[in-house]
């Protein structure tokens, strides 16, 4: 089930370097959300900009939600300029959820930048089943580091050395397996730059490690009505799968990730 | 004051003038639950081709203002998967259904269109003519007036169902192309398919799509399809589907008063999908608000009489 | 690092690429106080003809998603008063002048630029052919592919300065058109005129605009102009001067990269008059930043190189 | 001297049935606007609305200015929706102000609906320049009609008979006139609907009187370049005045009121 509603805004606010939350309520939509789906917001009602704006889910909390975002383009700007009682044009829930069953102890949960969005719930959903979670989360300097208390078990990396390990965020994780986990069974859920993603997979191939990925794409329409939104499948009877329909999350082995367009050009 | 919005075109009665645009709406099954198919004056399929089709590579989209630019490259599931598991599902879903048809050369959309013929529960065919033709060398169909002529013929001795024409507003005389039309038999043309557009991104110097031009549609080409709609209304008496840029019933309306018969509504799908049938609400409130009660007074009623302004002026 | 944004095309240097648009900016000398006209590449005029045009009646333009409707109708003073009045005071202010022109035959464009001759001060021509040919039963010249090269040969014959042919879109292939202008010594093609819009009012069902049709412009229309500019990029080696919806550096960025040596800004200029300086300081930031130091490097400069994902998709 | 400015909006208020205020300060626009001027502003930095908007100043104190206006289109309600500390992409003053020398002795200030808007400022001047001052103010009903305490002997009329006279503002003009004051020496100033200057100018030529009108039309630059705004002219060289550059404040005898376009179709 999905809805196309038009909420009131809670808040709006920074809470990193260019990194903002927006929070609403809407009891239908966290009724039935699943961790890794996400949400089409129209900015506003001009059609300059015209299209939706996909979102991951950050947090929900009884019927509150809340989205994290960075400022870049046009969409972004108009929704960290919106103030409390402002309306929000929402879609969804959307896409399919992160698989969370199958034969692990133990998720890591790895994200570059905004790749945190999906992060949280996707902890609690695995904690609340039994897992053990693990969260390691990199960005270029402190500053862009969302540090959040709720966040389960954190191990930051910055590229600059600000916080946590002076490394990007594939290092990171390389670091934290090999210090005392190298003999968890554990399963790997990413967020973030595709070349992180490229990173990270290459390195869950070499040591057989199983990695789930939630991919972020141009979208026009959200809903697998435009098909614009392709990536190449490497196994399975088509070839490409359409990210706002059958994922944003997938297991890596499933894709051809050179196929995703290179983000911004 | 009873309102009809009824409108037959050939033996077709729409129960509304607004239908699904080609390509914006899937195979009117992906649409989610609020959306209710039946409420519809139609559903255009995504264009159906012989053989089922990947599509062009990504990136498919790209935003601009007011519009969006699109190469995906015909993907769809083929005819054969299209009669055997599409259409049986749309016809449950009560809906009235023209299945668009792409192809590469005349045998082709023959065939597609033949195979369709076999099956119950199709009210019409709408042929898409923006593809190239492979026979002429690759130039599309749809700038090429002897063939588009030739395909209409062609086509129009192979079904006694509705056949419209839908024309590409790249060229310098839409008017011809859909004088060739009516003259070969088509039931109405739709105008308009995509302009051609392009964008690139200045840091990589890089195209936005991959196959580096595309297909641009949306609000922002609304003037320009409407002044195709005018000029093929100049042109030919056969019905017009007034389609570019509809997101708003006012939109719609304005197709209709220049001089469309149906329209269809595309990329404002992508924003919501249920766009349809709240456009054919608006309609019925005009209509009400203006005391008209059926479509045909409205269609084509665009008073072009002298202004007060333009007859000050001089103007005779 | 020293950057030169300056280009030259037949005899004139503009100092940057940035000229304000035909019909955009009155005679260059209309613009408030806080415009500085030098710090433009150049100014074009409002098309001038050989008679002064009080142009058409009311309503003259109307606003459409992120567009607008225009049919001034060529209101201009005429050559005598542009010569006379017009072009002393634009020398003044030291821009660099091409005077655009409008005529309905080949002898009255050939009046106009001969009178022009006659006068010190015009780096060049820019002959807008979207007036209605009255020789040839007033279809537009624009888009008759002989016309428009007969037209050049006659002005090339007449004139040693830059002369720039400003093309149509309207067209289904602006590439013969810019062709002929190249065969016949055109210096350069100005890419695109307007493309043909309308928009109506529903509740009179009347035109917005007097002529029921006009001129589309604005942000709407860059993907397309995009577009037409790469088509002719293709289809000759003479520079191309890229017009259509540029409001922004990067804008104009992308139509140099797309291969235009030039660009003009027109309607963005209503929004704001000093769009044009603040567009060519935007470019020397871009080369800055990107460590280009001259707009040939800049220019023609997309890479149409296959993407890692075309790669992978299987395309060569 | 004009200019153009990013503002900071002080407040926006509705102040009668979708009759709004805006607020906010430029010391360089009020030190050279003169009465009957308009301001030319961008709704906001999308391209959706794509041009400014034009609107007569209606109050100025000191470096302050407010504007009035209805709430019809797109880019009213992005005015409307405006909070304190928004930026507001201002041009202006722009426009030939009202004439206010000349041989009369009383200004009689007749405005329909947000004819109102150039008024007060209008008003005031006339009173410094001592001429006796008169607003005759008509609305469709007692709601929509703008009472501010500041305005110069106001008399009211409505359609209805909500408020004032049960009349139009033609009427009320008439009226006035009649009742006591019919050899004073006037010149009229109006402002409102098309349809309300045609009758007012077959009133005024009827009688004779001195009209002075301020007109509306759809503009594109505001500043004489793009002859988007023409309207025609009975006396004179050209055969259009451009209401931007040449107006929007006329004597009515110079024009042709018929070629204005209709308002709105
Ligand atoms: C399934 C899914 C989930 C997503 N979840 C999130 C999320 O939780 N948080 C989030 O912030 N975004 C998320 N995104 C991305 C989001 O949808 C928007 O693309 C992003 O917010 C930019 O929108 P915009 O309107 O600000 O920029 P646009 O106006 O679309 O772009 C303006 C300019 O900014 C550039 N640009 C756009 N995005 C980026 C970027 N990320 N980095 C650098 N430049 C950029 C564009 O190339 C363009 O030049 C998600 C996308 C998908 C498909
Ligand atoms: C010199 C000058 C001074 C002006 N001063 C003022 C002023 O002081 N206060 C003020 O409110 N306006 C004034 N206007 C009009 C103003 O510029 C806008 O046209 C008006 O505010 C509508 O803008 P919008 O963006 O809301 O509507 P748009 O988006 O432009 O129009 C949307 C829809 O509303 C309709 N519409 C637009 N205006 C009206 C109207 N007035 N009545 C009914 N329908 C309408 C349009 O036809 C259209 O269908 C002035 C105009 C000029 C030229
Ligand atoms: C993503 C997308 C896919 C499309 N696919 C098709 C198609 O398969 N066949 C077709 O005839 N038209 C196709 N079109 C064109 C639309 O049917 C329509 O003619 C065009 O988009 C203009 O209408 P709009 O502005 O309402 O979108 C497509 C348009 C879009 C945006
Ligand atoms: C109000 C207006 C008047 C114009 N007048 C002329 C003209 O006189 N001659 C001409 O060649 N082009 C004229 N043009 C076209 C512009 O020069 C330009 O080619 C077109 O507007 C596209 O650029 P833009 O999107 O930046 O405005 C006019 C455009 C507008 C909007
Ligand atoms: S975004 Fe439309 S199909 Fe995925
Ligand atoms: S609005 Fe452009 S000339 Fe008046």
């Amino acid at each position: 089930m999905m809805y196309l509603e038009t909420v009131a805004v809670d808040y709006t606010k920074e809470v990193a370097e260019n990194v903002w939350v927006i929070g609403f309520r809407s009891a239908r939509i966290t009724e039935v959300l699943r961790p890794g789906q996400f949400l089409n917001i129209k900015p506003d009602s001009s059609y300059d900009p015209l299209l939706r704006r996909a979102y991951s889910v950050h947090r929900v909390d009884g019927d509150k939600i809340e989205l994290i975002y960075n400022v870049h383009g046009k969409g972004s700007a108009i929704f960290a300029a919106k103030r409390p009682g402002d309306p929000l044009d929402v879609m969804g829930p959307l896409g399919v959820p992160f698989r969370l069953d199958g034969k692990f102890k133990k998720g890591i949960l790895v994200s570059g930048g905004l790749g945190i969005a999906p992060m949280p719930i996707l902890g609690e959903a695995l904690h609340q089943r039994g897992y053990d979670v693990v969260n390691i989360h990199g960005a270029r300097n402190a500053s862009m580091i969302v540090q959040d208390d709720r966040l389960r078990n954190p191990h930051y990396a910055t590229d600059d050395g600000s916080l946590g390990l002076h490394s990007n965020v594939v290092q990171a994780v390389e670091h934290y397996l090999d210090r005392d986990h190298s003999n968890d069974s554990v399963r790997l859920f990413a967020c973030g730059p595709n070349k992180m993603l490229d990173s990270l997979t290459e390195f869950c191939a070499n040591r057989d490690l199983d990695l789930k990925v939630s991919l972020e794409c141009q979208m026009a329409c959200g809903i697998g009505i435009c098909q614009g939104c392709p990536v190449e499948m490497k196994r399975g009877n088509r070839k490409y799968t359409l990210v706002c329909m059958h994922g944003p999350n997938y297991d890596v082995g499933d894709l051809v990730l050179e196929s995703l367009p290179t983000e911004h050009g | 004051m009873s309102i009809s919005t009824e409108i037959t075109i050939r033996n077709v009665t729409f129960k509304n003038p607004v239908l699904t645009a080609s390509g914006t709406f899937g195979y009117g099954l992906e649409s989610p639950d609020y959306v209710d198919v039946s409420q519809l004056g139609g559903v255009v399929t995504k264009s159906i081709s012989r053989k089922p089709r990947d599509g062009n590579p990504p990136q498919r989209i790209a935003e601009t203002p007011a519009g969006m630019l699109n190469s995906i490259g015909l993907a769809n599931v083929g005819v054969d998967v299209f009669l055997n598991e599409k259409l049986p599902a749309l016809r449950k879903v009560n809906a009235t259904v023209i299945v668009n048809i792409a192809a590469s050369s005349i045998e082709e959309y023959a065939y597609v269109l033949e195979r369709c013929e076999e099956h119950e529960g199709i009210g019409g065919y709408e042929i898409n003519v923006s593809c190239p033709n492979v026979k002429d060398g690759g130039l599309s169909f749809g700038t090429n007036c002897p063939a588009v002529a030739e395909m209409t013929r062609e086509l129009r001795g192979r079904t006694e169902k509705l056949l419209a024409i839908k024309l590409t507003p790249n060229v310098t005389s839409i008017g011809e192309f859909a004088h060739v039309c009516e003259a070969e038999g088509a039931d109405a043309v739709s105008c308009i398919n995509t302009f051609v557009g392009m964008d690139i991104f200045v840091d990589s110097r890089r195209p936005k799509i991959a196959t580096i031009t595309g297909g641009f549609s949306g609000p922002a080409i609304l003037p320009m399809a409407l002044a195709k709609v005018y000029e093929v209304r100049k042109a030919v008496s056969i019905p017009i589907i007034g389609i570019g840029g509809i997101t708003t019933a006012e939109d719609a309306l304005k197709f209709l008063i220049v001089g469309a018969s149906l329209v269809q509504v595309g990329t404002a799908l992508f924003i919501d999908p249920g766009a349809g049938p709240t456009i054919a609400e608006g309609i019925v409130a005009y209509m009400e608000r203006n005391g008209i009660t059926s479509l045909t007074e409205l269609i084509g009623s665009l008073d072009t009489s002298l202004q007060p302004s333009l007859i000050a002026a001089g103007w005779e």
